[in-house]
């Protein structure tokens, strides 16, 4: 859901009706008798053809994309490093369409960052799925015949989503190890209370993202993981490089080395895995480790996931809503650097790069 | 006074003064110094001794002793009137209002 | 009345005394130690006036009159905020009678036994600075005289002054009868070397002089008091010229500077304080016994907590001090910045790991209005998201992130180890502010310290 | 698993002999390989036909229980409240039955109680449950868009497994309340830092176990419910009273009157279930709130779960081996207590009269 | 050697007197606070045997070294555990002396002046009762005098030998050469008087007994210092007189013993405590001071926490307490029993949720084996899983069940409200054990004031 | 001696007694008591004067002395004994171990 009843209420202050295709809020279990002033579209198609600014979640079909009116506007996770298709698509049809995933990382625009909200949302669920499916009680528990030791869960890369990941599994009662290849996670891993692998890589990239490793570097990494893999009984990985295959970082031999019965949760399944042998969106047995390729993940979670995304969404637009018109500010780094494309163009210099344009 | 005896008051003087006072808080700082400003005011006592000691008909022994005894004076009532005033804000502290 | 009967007298107002001071060294009864040192004061006054030989009454009754009557006066009128400087006038003033007394013994030529005149002499010597130090410690603080005055070598002449004001101290004390020119000379030289002294030394420092000479002036009062034979005077000067002392020491120390710093390589002042390049102000440093003073007695004290109280994992000692202070009735509040941390809801994990309630966690949006009527805002390894900055300069990187306005709060304490900077490399405009002090230390220590104090100051 | 290799171990250390059923162990995670010193048998006919003694999990099959030695024993959670047949199977046969459940609930025997430690599974299991499938955050969450609150979880039933569900449930971040018709459990609630919901019924039982309720007391609790129950957002109901089905506490209306996305978590779901329209082993959308009724819960978490009650079953049997023979010692009042059957004979008053033989 | 000297010699000694008591009232210091006082009193005695027109050295050097070699070698020679008795008895030797020189001035006719008489009298007749209720205290504590002595309507005794020893000091004082007749008497009653205000006072309350005395020491001492013109006597004496006053009072409240009720209503012997029927030993209080004092000082401590703790949520309290006592070198280890609670895991939880570490957290089978070697075993809101009846008493509702076996360690502390009972709803012998002391209160209460105390240790 | 100059040493030494001593932990309280105990053994220096000034002709007056010095000596010298192996204990506590 790209917005929720409070937002709404927000757009309609600034002046702009909202139209919503009908049953649209239903799975995130918003029906439509919760938004009193909004007028329905049947269809993702008609909305479109109504509207002069078009939210979505993920990116529209081309169906859809072709309902929307030029000139307009288009904005959410439009996956702009994925198709060129899309890409070219947009341009053509004179959408100036932003994709949140380019938003810059500076402070100003944390507010508006969709990456990090649904990056904590993802990581809060990971853990709970890798606890859910665990063979053995995450906590340590003293009982009646006995005491059973704490898991030990493994979290591999630690941004917004690993953190969480790491937080989650440590309410839960779990000892966290974490690992990620930018230096400066080693302290925010430790601020939460987990311990930091170290496996004597870095690869600090710039704006908070990470640059690809070299293969000796590789190699490091993974034999030194490997023993942390091999001891751990839940491994949840979130590693990603934006603009990137997510990274393999845990082969088919560390799967093999788990314990009987430890259980993988791989955040970038659908990004290509950490894991080797993950599937996006099932549940593999490998030997005796159960490797959970979760997809969506988001949607797991739809009432507070829509409400995060919605605000986002509101923060990024609203500055250039007055008084129900449009008024974009080109100068606006935040909003320049989300645009992928304007006027007919492909604006973005990295995606461009990325998609070979 | 016979000087060991002397000695002994000193020595205790220090003692209780230094005891007296060892576990004051911060915010205690200015108006006890305020407060012990004010005590040493008694000095207006000896001023009023030798005052009334001094030659009535020497006007610099006269002049000295006013002097003494006007500074005694000030030192006493000045130190009371504002050490009151900073003390004021402590009535109790807010101790009573949250119980503890 | 009898002799004994004013000796018993003098006896009971040195006993009030010490037991005043007692009162007042703990906020709980520090009112009624001053009020029942009143009584004696009073009791003390009147009793002398049946001094058995007591002469020229009426001039005596005039300067007492006088005297009380002016510093009544001012010591009513007087803006709370002009407090010190009157504290160190009055001071000055106890010291400038010892000395008088000293004087008028001399001039009445009564003094002949030496360890009596070594007394004198001594008690002379320290009530003239003492009363010379606080005129011009006065005059600093009240304005009147604005600028550090230093000379070339002054610590070579304060000690060549002070050596010279000894020998005609000792040329007094070994004369039966010394002349009154030496006698002008002393006190004049002792008057400079109580000036000189002093002048050096800037405001910041001027408290733990004022103390110091203080204690000074008790000192004098005790000799002087020995001088007269009387032991009440002994009694109260001494106590006070040990416990000011003291209180100097822990004045001193409550600052970071030790007194002979104080003394002899005073910081006169503007000078102070860290690098501020472009941002204006310095940074004032607290020490965790003022950072417990300050919100004991506060009625609204907001916490707001950063990355570094999570990378010191301070959670659980900040909600114990939090929980200390509400119950002597301080409204305790968590302050929760959206990005504090480094994740989202960071805070928020480590407040509940601690077990701090939901209802006393406030955000941006809940709180920032409220900070103007928040006493305390305590900010716990935060840096970026309680900047200013973001709202003034358009420049910063930080500029337009919304940031809660601790820098609105009466006072603000920051907690923080030393001068790093947060996530986005940038110097921080609120630790220079007026109203803001630093508490220096890892969070986990230095709140383990102010937990310390705030129990002190219940018990 | 009524063994894992630690407990083999013993049995052995004891002067038994073990013999399990091949594969047995591998949904728990424990592989043939990792029992050395054990005899395979192919099927649990042909183990029962070997033993003296037989552990099982749940009550065996018909056939297993034919194939049973007369004389020998059976040892396991039997559920004798469920079925006449197998009571009367069991007698006839001369088998020697101990029905866990019967367990007498002394402080002494704590460490056999294997109600107690599966108990305590299911409750960090249902907890878990309800987290994942809610469709909100159950912590806190201040992000850079705003506050998320926390969740409010209400668990009806603190027993063990209800206590665990408070405890688990607070640990990840929800605002937990509870309730339960034993006075006493209030203090308990509240010294795991939940709150009581406090309806003015109470229903103490004998030994722990609660009573069952009159119509009217029923309905004045279920008022009183109903409120806590609109305003939550998570509910673990665990209720039990032992020999009946379970009491039927939260009826369609309440659920009716929850929020959209609410999740219901119903432990009792196999035995008839505390909330009308639950569906042991299954997810059931009852208006917009999804109703759960986890089957089997303890094999969930096979792992420990076998450990907790392989390890209970020694302590039940343990005191009674001798040097490799059995020494039952009729005196003791905890095996006493236990028994279902002995000598052609049902010997369970409780069960005599709830069975109605 | 001239009697300045002698004199200033005394000044000296009574200054190192006072700051050796300063450092003996702090744990670090103390040692060389005794050492201090030792030199002094050593100097003391050598100067004063220059002290012009002393006669009698022969017998005076016999009776010092006598004296002084019987204290010294019985006080080398007892046993620790029989302390007490030997500081009463070096005590009631104090009073005799100070006693026995008001006889010898009276003897020898020297005092005259009305207050000197005054004072005379009453340190004699403190000194008397001090020396002969120590006497009676060393006997009951050394066993030698086994019952509890208690007359008919003793208070009424108390007060009318009290009385009539006071007429007859009186008579002393007035008359201006007392007869011996007199003076013998007056001894004779104040004697008898010590000997019946001590004699109904039990074991438990000794102590406190014995600091009194120690104080009624210290102000003969300083009473016959007067007389004797000696204000190193004075100064002494009066500063333990004052001290030990404090003392006392500082011991009955740690006791929860107010000290007339000591005196006046005396609990003798073994009929205190609770009820213990069936279960042998009385229930001993301790306070939070000494809780403090006791796991400071001891090298490892367990924490058997139970429901109690539960209910009070004081676990965040409990790990504090013990991350005080592990920065103070003290090792502390949490025992958890399989069934402490009322669910399984419920003191995994509470201790994770105050983020103790999972490797301090030990189960029943990894620890119970080490009780022996533990110094003190801290039982918090636990009680039937810590109840050695279960070892025992075979018709118990917990027989059976193994237990935590505190009762094996060196000291246990049992912090509970009251005598509520566990979940079996059994009495728990272990309370009644002679290594087991409680502290009463809820445990967050009872905590947070062992914190405070512990901390205090520390500075 | 003076007798407001005794008086007043009498207040201010009962001043230090009570405050030098005011902050004790438990732990201390007997070997505190058995500290100040062997102080006022002091007056083994009073009963020397007395007894130096005895009639030596006098029986009763040197059986008199004598004792005093006996007492005064043993109170002394046991006491520092008792206390001194008491607080042989504390040899600086155990600080040095934990670091605090
Ligand atoms: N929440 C999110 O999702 C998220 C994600 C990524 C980035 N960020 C960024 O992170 C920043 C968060 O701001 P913030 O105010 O929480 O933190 P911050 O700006 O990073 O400042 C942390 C401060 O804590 C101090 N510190 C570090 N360790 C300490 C210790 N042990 N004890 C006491 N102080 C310590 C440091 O100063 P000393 O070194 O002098 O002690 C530092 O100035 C924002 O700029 C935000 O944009 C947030
Ligand atoms: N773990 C399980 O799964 C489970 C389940 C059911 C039953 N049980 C049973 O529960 C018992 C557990 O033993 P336990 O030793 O943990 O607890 P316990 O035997 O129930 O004793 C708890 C003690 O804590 C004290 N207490 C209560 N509130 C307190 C407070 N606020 N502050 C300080 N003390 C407080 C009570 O004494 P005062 O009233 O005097 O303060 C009481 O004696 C065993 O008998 C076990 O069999 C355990
Ligand atoms: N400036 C801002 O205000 C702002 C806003 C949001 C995020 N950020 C920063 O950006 C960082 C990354 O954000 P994200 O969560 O979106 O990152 P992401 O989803 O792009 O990547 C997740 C993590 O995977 C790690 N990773 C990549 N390759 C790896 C490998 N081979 N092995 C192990 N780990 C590997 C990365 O270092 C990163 O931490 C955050 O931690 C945060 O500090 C900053
Ligand atoms: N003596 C022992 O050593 C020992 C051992 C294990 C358990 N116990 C006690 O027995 C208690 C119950 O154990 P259990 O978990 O096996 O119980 P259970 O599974 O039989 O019942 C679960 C809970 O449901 C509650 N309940 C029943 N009807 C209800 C209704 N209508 N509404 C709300 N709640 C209802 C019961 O009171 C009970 O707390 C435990 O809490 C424990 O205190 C004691």
């Amino acid at each position: 859901m790209s917005v929720v009843p409070d937002v709404v209420k927000k757009y309609q202050g600034l002046g702009a009706r909202v139209v919503l295709q009908k049953g649209a809020g239903v799975p995130a279990h918003f029906p439509d008798s919760v938004f009193p002033e909004v007028t329905f579209a049947d269809s993702a198609v008609e909305v479109c053809e109504q509207a002069d600014v078009v939210f979505c979640v993920q990116p529209p079909a081309d169906d859809t994309i072709a309902a929307i009116k030029p000139g307009s506007l288009l904005l959410g996770l439009l996956q702009p490093w994925t198709s060129v298709e899309r890409a070219r698509q947009l341009a053509e049809r004179q959408i100036t369409a932003f994709a949140l995933e380019l938003l810059p990382r500076i402070s100003r625009a944390q507010s508006m960052d969709a990456l990090s909200s649904q990056g904590a949302v993802a990581g809060y669920e990971c853990a709970l799925i890798a606890a859910d499916h665990s063979p053995k009680f995450f906590p340590m528990l003293t009982y009646a015949a006995g005491t059973i030791r704490p898991a030990k869960v493994l979290v591999i890369g630690c941004g917004v989503a690993g953190l969480q990941a790491i937080a989650t599994a440590r309410r839960i009662g779990a000892m966290v190890e974490a690992y990620d290849v930018r230096p400066e996670t080693r302290e925010q891993v430790e601020s939460l209370g987990a311990k930091f692998v170290d496996t004597g890589v870095s690869a600090a990239g710039t704006g908070g993202y990470a640059r690809e490793l070299t293969d000796e570097e590789k190699a490091k990494q993974a034999e030194r993981l490997a023993k942390a893999v091999a001891q751990c009984d839940a491994l949840i990985t979130t590693a990603a490089i934006p603009g990137k295959r997510a990274p393999r970082i845990i082969t088919a031999d560390m799967v093999a080395r788990m314990k009987p019965g430890a259980v993988v949760v791989d955040m970038a399944a659908e990004s290509g895995g950490n894991v080797e042998g993950t599937v996006a969106g099932e549940k593999v047995w490998v030997g005796d480790v159960l490797v959970i390729g979760p997809a969506n993940i988001p949607s797991r979670m739809p009432v507070h996931a829509s409400e995060m995304y919605a605000k986002n969404l509101f923060n990024f637009i609203s500055p250039f809503i007055k008084d129900g018109a449009l008024a974009l500010d080109w100068d606006d780094e935040v909003m320049a650097g989300t645009c992928l494309t304007h006027a007919g163009e492909l604006r973005h210099a990295g995606v461009k790069q990325v998609l070979g344009l | 006074m016979e000087g060991f005896a002397a000695l002994y008051i000193f020595m205790l003087a220090a003692f209780t003064g230094y005891e007296v006072i060892s576990r004051v808080p911060v915010i205690l700082h200015t108006p006890l110094m305020s407060g012990s400003n004010f005590v040493h005011g008694v000095v207006l006592v000896g001023a009023m001794v030798v005052l009334g000691h001094a030659d009535p008909e020497d006007p610099v022994q006269l002049v000295i002793g006013f002097v003494a005894v006007f500074l005694g004076a000030a030192n006493a009532a000045g130190g009371y009137v504002v050490t009151e005033r900073m003390l004021a804000m402590f009535k109790g502290g807010n101790k009573k209002e949250g119980g503890a | 009345m009898a002799n004994w009967f004013i000796q018993a007298s003098y006896f009971v107002v040195a006993v009030v005394f010490i037991l005043g001071l007692k009162a007042m060294s703990s906020p709980v009864t520090a009112r009624k130690g001053i009020v029942w040192a009143g009584y004696a004061m009073v009791a003390a006054t009147v009793v002398t006036f049946f001094t058995p030989g007591l002469g020229n009454v009426g001039l005596m009754v005039l300067a007492i009159v006088a005297g009380g009557a002016v510093a009544w006066w001012s010591g009513k009128t007087v803006k709370m905020t002009d407090m010190p400087q009157m504290v160190a006038i009055y001071n000055g003033m106890g010291g400038g009678a010892a000395a008088a007394i000293a004087a008028l013994e001399f001039a009445r030529g009564e003094i002949h036994d030496p360890v009596v005149a070594t007394l004198a002499v001594l008690g002379a010597l320290i009530g003239s600075v003492a009363f010379s130090g606080s005129c011009i410690a006065y005059a600093k603080l009240q304005g009147i005289m604005k600028n550090a005055f230093r000379l070339p070598q002054q610590n070579m002449v304060n000690i060549g002054l002070a050596a010279l004001t000894a020998l005609l101290g000792l040329a007094i004390v070994v004369s039966d009868q010394p002349s009154s020119t030496l006698i002008v000379l002393f006190f004049v030289l002792a008057l400079a070397l109580g000036a000189i002294l002093t002048s050096p030394i800037g405001g910041a420092d001027m408290p733990v002089v004022i103390s110091l000479l203080n204690a000074f002036t008790g000192l004098a009062v005790g000799f002087e008091g020995y001088v007269l034979g009387n032991p009440a005077l002994i009694v109260a000067g001494i106590v006070v010229g040990a416990s000011g002392t003291l209180l100097t020491q822990l004045m001193a120390k409550a600052m970071n500077r030790p007194i002979t710093n104080v003394i002899f390589t005073p910081i006169s002042g503007a000078a102070a304080g860290g690098e501020g390049e472009a941002i204006e102000g310095t940074m004032k440093e607290f020490s965790a016994l003022d950072a417990a003073s300050v919100m004991r007695y506060a009625s609204k004290v907001a916490i707001v907590p950063g990355y570094g109280m999570a990378v010191a994992g301070a959670q659980h000692k900040v909600w114990e001090m939090a929980q200390l202070l509400e119950e002597a009735g301080v409204e305790v509040v968590f302050a929760i910045h959206p990005v504090a941390g480094r994740m989202p809801g960071h805070m928020n994990v480590l407040l509940a790991e601690a077990g701090v309630p939901y209802d006393k966690i406030f955000d941006l949006e809940e709180i920032n209005a409220d900070f103007p009527q928040i006493d305390v805002a305590l900010v716990i390894g935060a840096n970026d998201v309680v900047n200013p900055v973001a709202r003034t300069d358009k420049t910063s990187p930080i500029y337009g992130m919304p940031i809660l306005n601790v820098d609105m709060a009466q006072n603000v304490i920051v907690v923080k180890r030393g001068k790093g900077a947060g996530y986005s490399g940038i110097e921080n405009a609120l630790f220079y502010k007026d109203n803001c002090r630093m508490l220096y230390g890892s969070a986990q220590d230095a709140i383990g310290q102010v937990i310390t104090h705030v129990k002190a100051l219940e018990s």
